[in-house]
């Protein structure tokens, strides 16, 4: 470890995952709150040497590398466990501990009274520390480390409530389906390796410079890595894992299933930015499946009446976004929208969670309404956070949504792959995210109150320890977009900050009138939404309610799509079937078949068993017999010869 | 023709003479002496005695200095010393393996001892000889003695069946090995290997199809004290009903002398007819016997259940075995098959002597489920017997083990590929009726219904089975003690005395 | 001489422990003796090699050399036998002193087999690893556990018999000195490829049973769902997979022109071994049945490793068979203290018990995941390195194969949901301070593998660079002398 | 003079008459007489051996004829034994039928 | 030529006797005469001393003693064939056999030899070179006969004259059983 403050920051997973083992080992020992303020504390600790670390950067052109000790020095990689400390793992540093660090302290509240109060947190801290290494790995292979470390984590946590069956089943279909991806991460790799000669990630960024622009083997490499990244960050197909995944405990479901481990799909194509900004096949694919994705999400999160699962189509809609964000090569702007959905979304889920907290485990919006006035602090901070997200001026959500978009409009890279008809796509789908999340906001918070006995019995606002974060968050979701402003008119911070560690993809950009005109359409878009959903659902109110679950687009809407069910009749059956098959025909066939095979060798032996008469005359003639055709072998051969 | 000076020569047959001289005291013990163990002691002495000469001759024949008597009529080379040696170690053992159960049998006739060393007498002139007529005589005081001892249970049914058809057959066998013997006299003029292969390699040379033809009937005859297929089916017969000590014997004693006898001739007549335009017949005859003993060797005992026809079927697979070392007897193939033979005398006793212990007195109560539990009743029975099966098995670090190497390796050499692995095929098989008796040992329950005889083992029986062990074990860890002696096979006398 | 040592010791407990009547003395004996063993285990890296002559007329020597991949591999199998001896020493009831007997003269056979670097030593100690497996089987076993032994000898011993061909031929073929490897190694370029196809199809077929690859598998699966339930045997049988090794160490090396004949097969075959294995243990419901055959899987790609024929995957397939001595064998101690509580190995009788037993609960996740190749624990590194190698050879093969990780995440989540957790109908008891012990080896080698793999990786690909150049030769067809090879290595 | 060739042709028809008579026989006492026969083929046959290497001039031809001495005598040994066996076994058994003997067998 | 065209024939029709004829007696004594045939034919091939020994050992002793067995034994009775196939099979192999061998010993080149040379060469087969070869060459074969004879003869004395057990009645039983079932079996087909 150097003095530079920078490489500090490689601690920052360590200490995160002594949190784990503390938690891990003696919490179950630890009184409440101990293990959550050890928890706190350790991704605390991170956040400030991250912050430290950011502070202390500057002005540098490459990133710190700091090496710890080696890890596969084999056939030509020399893979060590090492960390690359730049502009862009740093960033995400500090969202994944400082978002990481509001939700443990939120947690502290949330979880009170749970059996597995020091399991969860060992859990949390465990996930951070994954997350962390996922974000600083220099390394393909190290990075696969935190993305499958991430993965389980999040399997722990799903599954944290695990004495109800269907918990653990989504916690299970999360982890299957992040497998798949992760096997296409894995193949990625093998090929990347075959292309390159190496894994470590800043030699492949300098190495695809020799490759010709679009080369087959960048493009092959690219669309393996998308694969990666809709396994994780739920973009369609492989998306399906992410609205069960709910299952888990609502901080959770705010930090990893929205704030970060999903936003590792977007990282990861930002974090192979030039090999993406040379292959535009592969840009196309990342951007049009975030494009269907976001408009796919939108169109489900109408349909949902769990006040979780709104939120996440809404997360998956939005990892649409950011999908096309770098797909168009705008890789700041992707994680520009991974930082304000980090703020956003995570109070949105932590207001949610409040909600739940507050109604003692109910989740469905039709039994709620009316929560404004019971939990005004939960009403507010959820209102800033949708309005954030809907692309409401001057709030965080609006000016990363309004990047993407011009970007969008913009695109060289995809110009020839419909860029326009993505743009198009991503401004219907703005406007129904606005109209969802106002759907959500009115159905909770305004209106009568729906609420069930049980429910209205126990209503309140949550305690200190969650509201304060839930403040915090919201004032970065106010806040945080003004690091990004529009670069025609105004000082963008993060811009050149990102490019300088990801890649810079030359834009066609408009004239300054036509950029003002597509904000203007963005503002047009989000109102348009917000409007729409207060005229159904709050002028309307009380009719709309009863109008749930009815008509065959709604009910399909609301089934995901059908994917469930699809994924049922084409993949799971079939494996399972498969599966049976192949059991039976291990067992049944091959097994006896073989043991068929050896009574062969018994029907030999009987035959010469059965030979063996015991009659002497039959065992002379034998003898002579055997002598006879010795004797001719030789009389022939002779009378040849 | 007056013999010349250096005709006879004594300490060439001292092994021979010592053993037929105790044959003889034995025989007149045998009329005057009613204790019976004493009979055997001295017969084991007489044994012993022999084993110190044969040794010693091995080691002048090792240092170079091998003798030879009657104008290379009578050898003492490498080769005929290492397989007197066996044939003495089987005889020993199996004398220790009678007198611990034939009194207990009621077989302890008093000729029997004498007929054991005269047997062993005729094995060793068998591996001795250098030429045809002495391997006959051999061969044929062998076998007398031993169609007797095959039929010594006169009363039982089963034991005079073996005598009679070993008998008959070992003289149908005999008329056909003589009749190899004119024809090959009638292709080259004489009796003695060395003369003969002169002869045969002279350049004016043409009768080769006589020779042939003699020497494939020589192969038959030989082939049948050998148990190769097809002269074999006497083998599971006998061995099943003669009595268990004699079987004991039978089954290494007698196959010892065959294949030295075999080896030698192989690795001196018969390579001597491979230089003509049909060189390659008597080969390629061979390895086809010695594929069809390993067949039917190896699965023939695949589905008996009596322990003692399973070994006795499992003989002929042996057969097969030490065949590979005949195909490469010019080459490493003596030395093979000289290692082979001691680690099958060894594991074999050892197998026997086991079975011996457990049998009925009538000879009865070989099958498979007199072994059921034996770990638990009998562990030390149950070790040597595992240890010999195992070794014959070819599980390594067993002398059967090292054994399967060089032959095997041998017939690799010679350029016999094919035939190694289906000796390895066979192996296999063989494993499994092994393991079967090793199963039941260790892994199945001692049953009511067929239970061990609670009888203490006798001390010389105990004795054999020890040396027996003891022997497979020393051998499959340091074979070098004895392949370091034999290992000299290429270095026949006749071949030195041509040259 | 510490090479020797740890041949020996292992046996001579083994021996002293087959005379100790009371179990109490037995138990004693075996713990003082896995100490030993592990310690001079320990002291094993970096000590002398040796070399005695054995059978001169043979061309056979004791030689022993811990510096190679072997070494790395007697290190890992000790480190797994030390708790497998002391679960064994509590859970085996019957016999207990012979059990351990058996345990300790597997430990030894285990040794020399790593360790030798004579062809026929290595035999030697091949064949004798198999005794006290089928004793343990046949003495400790279950109700079939005769037709599981018989099936399982024969597999066995058709295997080592077609090696023992190639091992009588080669020397003679090659016309090498000895069986030293490193004279077989300066001999083998004299043989022509057709010869070397066939000595190495000798080689597979012995490597292939005991690997094991498909078709040549039945015989683990009843071995496994046979043996006895303490999961103590298992681990031993796990230990002993070593037809891999064996294809590193000596097939591969001595006959590169036949490894490369055959290499597509094998690659094909290994591929189809770890996916159908994998997919078979998605529906399992016997414990052991299931990780027979997640191992079985595991095998297949150690196998794509190897027949890649690619320094990381022949360095990646060793350090994965090292690992899965380490978690594999974990799953068995872990499946016989399942089975210590309530007397049943199939998965249906158990259900939501990490509510009673969250110890028991998270050690069996940690190796549980390790052993599905969970990154950051001890089949990683192995699993990756053998995928990437196969991947450079053959694309099909290596997605084929990478398919098997999905499926090992299906059966590994599936196998921890249907333990421990949903409802619990009737708790157990929690690790108990022995099983902590037991435990605690091979979780911290489930971590150590995980994390540092470098150092026995380095080892692994100094052995594997040897069958690479080789190979690279026969490619090239160029004759380089083998001496320059030799100064390859680091 | 008839060559050489003949006389071992005759040898031969009356091996194989032996033999064929061994397997035809089912007297164990007959069978062992054909056994005699074979061996008396083989004697004409080295008989006949001998005098055509008597042409050569060499004593080889007077070996072939002591190897008949000898090959008579091993008849004889044989035929005590054998005999031995038949008496002994025809106490016990009141029969020298072969085919009585097959009770060992498979 | 003719004489040994005759000599042959009664040889051959000798030894077919030996296989065909029915009572052991008759076979037997058609062997003697297949044996004193051979004796004839030895005198043809320059082996008098040896034809001599023929008729006295083989004609005299061994058949003798066969004879005597014969008688002794009793052996008339036969059974029904348990395997007729066997005839015909040894026939065949039997044609076979002798074809093979007849062609093998026509392969031989060798030409007839002088038969003048022979005769100063064998001289008969006087007993005077034959001993030579006994004493000589032969010596150590000529010892080894002596311990053939002796091993035939201890193995025959051992087998028969043996203290006979103490026959149970219950062995008497078998045997009668057994004789009971042979008569059955001999009427029955």
């Amino acid at each position: 470890m150097t003095g530079d403050p920078v490489s500090w920051a490689a601690l920052a997973p360590f200490l995160a995952l002594a949190g784990a083992l503390v938690n891990g080992l003696f919490g179950a020992r630890l009184r409440e709150p101990l293990p959550g303020v050890i928890a706190s504390a350790a991704v605390g600790a991170a956040f400030v040497l991250s912050l430290v670390a950011f502070a202390t950067f500057g002005e540098r052109d490459a990133g710190v590398g700091v090496r710890l000790w080696e890890f596969m020095p084999v056939a030509g990689l020399d893979l060590a466990v090492a960390f690359h400390l730049d502009q862009l793992s740093l960033l995400m540093m500090l969202i994944i501990t400082g978002v990481g660090a509001l939700i443990h302290v939120y947690s502290i509240g949330y979880m009170h009274g749970d059996d597995g109060y020091a399991r969860y947190f060992s859990a949390l801290n465990l996930f951070v520390a994954a997350m962390l290494v996922l974000v600083m790995a220099d390394s393909y292979p190290l990075l696969f480390v935190g993305w499958e470390g991430v993965g389980v984590c999040s399997f722990l946590l799903i599954g944290f409530w695990y004495r109800q069956k269907q918990n653990p089943d989504a916690a299970r279909k999360a982890f299957i389906v992040n497998r798949i991806g992760d096997a296409g991460f894995l193949v990625a790799m093998f090929l990347i390796y075959r292309t390159f000669g190496t894994l470590t990630i800043s030699e492949v960024n300098a190495a695809v410079a020799g490759f010709a622009f679009g080369a087959a083997a960048l493009t092959g490499i690219g669309v393996l890595l998308m694969v990666a990244a809709a396994g994780k960050s739920a973009q369609l197909p492989l998306h399906v894992w992410l609205p069960d995944a709910m299952a888990g405990p609502t901080p959770v479901s705010a930090l990893i299933h929205a704030a970060t481990m999903v936003t590792a799909g977007v990282y990861l194509i930002a974090r192979s930015a030039p090999l993406f900004a040379a292959s535009p096949d592969a840009s196309a694919v990342v951007a049009w499946v975030g494009g269907i994705t976001a408009l796919a999400a939108a169109i489900v999160a109408f349909a949902q009446t769990d006040i979780k699962k709104i939120l996440a189509y809404s997360t998956i809609s939005q990892l649409g976004f950011m999908f096309v964000a770098v797909g168009v090569g705008a890789y700041w702007v992707g994680i520009f929208h991974v930082l304000t959905h980090a703020c956003f979304k995570g109070l949105l889920f932590l207001t949610s969670g409040s909600v739940i907290h507050g109604l003692g485990g109910e989740q469905d919006v039709r039994r709620m309404g009316g929560l404004r006035r019971l939990m005004p602090v939960t009403a507010l901070t959820a209102l800033v956070g949708t309005l954030a997200i809907a692309g409401v001026p001057l709030l965080s959500g609006f000016f990363s949504k309004d990047a993407i978009l011009l970007y969008t409009f913009s695109s060289t890279l995809l110009a020839d792959h419909g860029s326009l008809v993505l743009y198009g796509l991503l401004l219907v789908t703005a406007f129904m995210t606005a109209a969802y999340m106002g759907r959500w906001y009115l159905l909770v918070f305004e209106g009568e109150p729906r609420l069930t006995a049980e429910s209205r019995a126990k209503v309140h606002e949550s305690p200190r320890v969650m509201t304060v974060p839930l403040v915090v968050l919201a004032a970065l979701s106010v806040l945080i977009g003004y690091v990004g402003l529009p670069s025609f008119a105004f000082p963008n911070l993060i811009a050149p900050w990102l490019q300088t560690a990801t890649a810079s993809v030359p834009f066609d950009y408009p004239p300054v009138w036509a950029e003002w005109l597509l904000i203007g359409v963005a503002v047009l878009v989000a109102a348009g939404g917000l409007a729409l959903a207060w005229w159904v659902y709050a002028l309307q109110s009380g009719r709309p309610v009863t109008r749930f679950g009815s008509g065959r687009l709604a009910a399909f809407a609301r089934n995901g799509l059908g994917f469930d069910a699809l994924y049922r009749a084409a993949v799971v059956s079939p494996s399972e079937g498969t599966a049976a098959g192949l059991a039976l025909l291990d067992r049944d066939v091959l097994d006896r078949g073989l043991a068929a095979s050896v009574t062969t060798a018994g029907f030999l032996a009987r035959a010469i068993t059965l030979l063996q008469t015991g009659y002497v005359r039959n065992y002379a003639l034998a003898m002579l017999a055997g002598a006879v055709i010795l004797v001719l072998v030789v009389v022939i051969a002779g009378v040849r010869a | 023709m007056i013999p010349a000076d250096g005709f006879i020569v004594w300490s060439v047959l001292a092994p021979a003479l010592t053993l037929l001289g105790f044959a003889g005291i034995t025989l007149l013990l045998a009329v005057f002496q009613s204790d019976r163990g004493f009979i055997a002691t001295v017969a084991l002495t007489g044994v012993v005695s022999a084993g110190v000469f044969a040794l010693n001759l091995l080691m002048q024949a090792q240092g170079g200095l091998a003798e030879a008597g009657f104008g290379l009529r009578y050898l003492a080379d490498v080769p005929a010393t290492a397989f007197t040696l066996v044939v003495l170690l089987g005889t020993a053992l199996a004398i220790l393996v009678a007198q611990g159960t034939l009194g207990r049998m009621g077989l302890d006739h008093p000729e029997y001892y004498p007929l054991v060393l005269l047997s062993a007498t005729g094995a060793i002139v068998m591996v001795s000889a250098g030429d045809l007529i002495t391997l006959l005589l051999g061969l044929e005081i062998m076998s007398l003695a031993v169609y007797a001892l095959a039929a010594w249970r006169t009363e039982a049914r089963q034991s005079q069946e073996a005598g009679l058809k070993y008998f008959l057959l070992g003289a149908f066998a005999s008329a056909l090995f003589i009749y190899g013997i004119a024809l090959t006299y009638g292709a080259g003029g004489h009796f003695d290997y060395a003369m003969l292969m002169a002869a045969f390699t002279q350049p004016g040379f043409e009768a080769h199809v006589t020779a042939l033809l003699g020497a494939v009937l020589i192969i038959a005859g030989l082939g049948f004290k050998a148990a190769l297929v097809p002269f074999h089916q006497w083998a599971p017969d006998v061995y099943t009903g003669a009595p268990t000590p004699v079987t004991a014997f039978m089954a290494v004693v007698v196959k010892a002398a065959a294949f030295g006898a075999l080896l030698r001739i192989a690795s001196t007549v018969f390579a001597s007819l491979e230089v003509g335009a049909l060189g390659a017949l008597l080969p390629g005859v061979l390895s086809v016997l010695i594929g069809a003993t390993l067949i039917v060797g190896n699965f023939g005992a695949l589905l008996q259940t009596g322990v003692k026809r399973m070994l006795a079927y499992s003989a002929v697979a042996h057969a097969g075995y030490l065949g590979l070392a005949v195909l490469a007897a010019d080459q490493a193939g003596m030395a093979a098959a000289a290692f082979y033979v001691a680690a099958y005398t060894l594991m074999s006793i050892g197998a026997f002597a086991v079975l011996s212990a457990l049998m009925d007195d009538d000879d009865g109560g070989d099958g498979i489920e007199r072994f059921a539990g034996l770990a638990r009743t009998r562990p030390w029975l149950a070790a040597g017997m595992a240890v010999s099966l195992l070794s014959l098995a070819g599980i390594p670090p067993l002398a059967g083990f090292v054994g399967k190497v060089l032959v095997i390796q041998a017939a690799i050499a010679t350029g016999h590929a094919a035939l190694a692995v289906l000796a390895i095929v066979t192996s296999v098989v063989a494993v499994v009726y092994y393991a079967r008796v090793v199963v039941a040992m260790y892994v199945r329950d001692p049953s009511g219904a067929a239970r061990t005889p609670e009888r203490r083992t006798a001390r010389p029986l105990g004795i054999a089975l020890g040396i027996a062990v003891v022997g497979t074990i020393v051998l499959g860890l340091v074979p070098g003690l004895w392949y370091g002696l034999v290992d000299h096979g290429q270095n026949l006398l006749v071949f030195v005395s041509l040259r | 001489m510490t090479a020797v040592t740890l041949v020996l010791l292992p046996l001579v407990v083994a021996t002293v422990l087959l005379f100790a009547r009371k179990t109490i003395v037995a138990r004693a004996i075996a713990l003082i003796g896995a100490i030993a063993t592990f310690v001079t285990a320990v002291l094993l890296p970096g000590s002398d090699a040796v070399q005695v002559p054995w059978i001169p007329t043979f061309g056979a020597f004791i030689a022993f050399d811990p510096s190679h991949a072997g070494g790395v591999l007697a290190l890992v199998a000790s480190l797994v036998m030390v708790p497998t001896v002391l679960w064994a020493s509590l859970r085996v009831e019957s016999n207990t002193g012979r059990f351990l007997a058996a345990l300790f003269a597997m430990w030894s056979g285990l040794m020399g087999l790593f360790l030798a670097r004579d062809l026929v030593l290595f035999y030697v100690f091949w064949e004798a690893t198999l005794l006290p497996s089928l004793v343990m089987l046949g003495g400790w076993g279950g109700p079939q556990r005769r037709q599981a032994l018989l099936k399982y000898l024969l597999y066995a011993v058709a295997g080592s018999f077609a090696m023992l061909l190639t091992i009588a031929a080669i020397k003679p073929l090659a016309g090498a000195e000895s069986y030293l490897f490193a004279d077989l190694l300066a001999a083998s370029v004299n043989l022509d490829v057709l010869t070397q196809t066939w000595l190495f199809a000798g080689f597979a077929i012995a490597f292939a049973v005991k690997l094991p690859m498909f078709p040549l598998h039945h015989w683990l699966i009843d071995f496994h769902e046979q043996n006895h339930p303490s999961g103590a045997a298992d681990v031993a049988g796990t230990l002993y997979k070593v037809g891999g090794f064996g294809l590193f160490a000596w097939a591969l090396p001595l006959l590169p022109e036949g490894a490369r004949q055959a290499a597509p097969l094998l690659l094909a075959l290994g591929a189809f071994t770890a996916v159908y294995a994998a997919i078979i243990a998605t529906r399992a419901n016997h414990l052991k049945r299931l990780l027979a055959y997640a191992s079985l899987s595991h095998m297949g790609i150690v196998a794509v490793g190897l027949f890649g024929l690619h320094l990381a995957g022949l360095s990646g397939a060793m350090y994965l068979l090292a690992a899965q001595m380490v978690t594999t064998g974990g799953l068995f101690l872990i499946s016989g203290m399942l089975h210590a509580r309530r007397g049943s190995l199939d998965a249906d009788s158990y259900g939501g018990i990490a509510a009673s037993a969250p110890a028991l609960a998270a050690v069996t996740l940690l190796v549980l995941f390790a052993s599905i190749g969970v990154p950051g624990l001890a089949n990683f590194p192995g699993e990756f390195l053998a995928l990437l190698g196969a991947f450079q050879a053959s694309t099909a093969a290596g997605v084929l194969a990478v398919l098997a990780v999905i499926a090992a995440g299906v059966y590994g989540v599936n196998l921890y949901q249907r333990l421990y957790q949903g409802p619990q109908p009737n708790p157990v008891a929690d690790l108990r301070p022995l099983e902590v012990v037991v435990l605690a080896p091979i979780v911290a080698a489930t971590l150590w593998l995980g994390l540092a793999p470098a150092a026995q990786l380095r080892v692994f690909e100094a052995d594997a660079i040897i069958t690479v150049e080789r190979i690279e030769q026969a490619k090239d067809g160029v004759d380089v002398p083998l001496v320059a090879v030799g100064e390859v290595r680091r | 003079m008839v060559g050489t060739e003949a006389y071992v042709a005759l040898s031969a028809v009356l091996f194989t008459i032996g033999a064929v008579g061994v397997l035809t026989r089912r007297s164990a006492i007959m069978i062992f007489l054909c056994v005699e026969l074979m061996l008396n083929a083989a004697n004409l046959a080295i008989v006949a051996y001998a005098y055509q290497w008597a042409g050569t001039g060499l004593l080889t031809g007077i070996s072939g004829q002591t190897a008949v001495f000898i090959i008579l005598a091993v008849a004889a040994a044989e035929v005590a034994i054998g005999l031995g066996i038949l008496v002994a076994i025809f106490r016990n058994r009141a029969s020298t039928d072969v085919d009585a003997l097959s009770e060992v067998r498979l | 030529m003719v004489t040994f065209a005759i000599l042959a024939s009664v040889a051959v029709i000798g030894a077919l006797g030996v296989v065909l004829l029915r009572q052991p007696i008759h076979a037997a004594l058609s062997l003697v005469g297949t044996l004193l045939t051979l004796a004839v034919l030895f005198v043809t091939l320059q082996a008098h001393f040896l034809a001599a020994i023929q008729v006295i050992v083989y004609g005299g002793a061994i058949m003798v003693l066969f004879l005597f067995v014969i008688m002794l034994l009793n052996i008339e009775h036969q059974r029904k064939e348990v395997q007729p196939w066997l005839r015909w099979a040894a026939y065949g192999v039997g044609l076979v056999a002798a074809t093979g061998l007849i062609v093998g010993a026509m392969l031989d080149p060798r030409q007839v030899p002088d038969h003048a040379v022979v005769r100063d060469t064998l001289q008969g087969g006087h007993p005077r070179l034959i001993a030579e070869v006994l004493y000589g060459e032969f010596m150590l074969a000529f010892q080894l006969v002596g311990v053939l004879l002796l091993t035939g003869m201890v193995g025959a004395v051992a087998l028969v004259q043996r203290p006979r057990p103490q026959r149970t009645s219950a062995m008497i039983d078998e045997r009668r059983k057994e004789r009971a079932s042979d008569a059955l079996e001999a009427g029955g087909r």
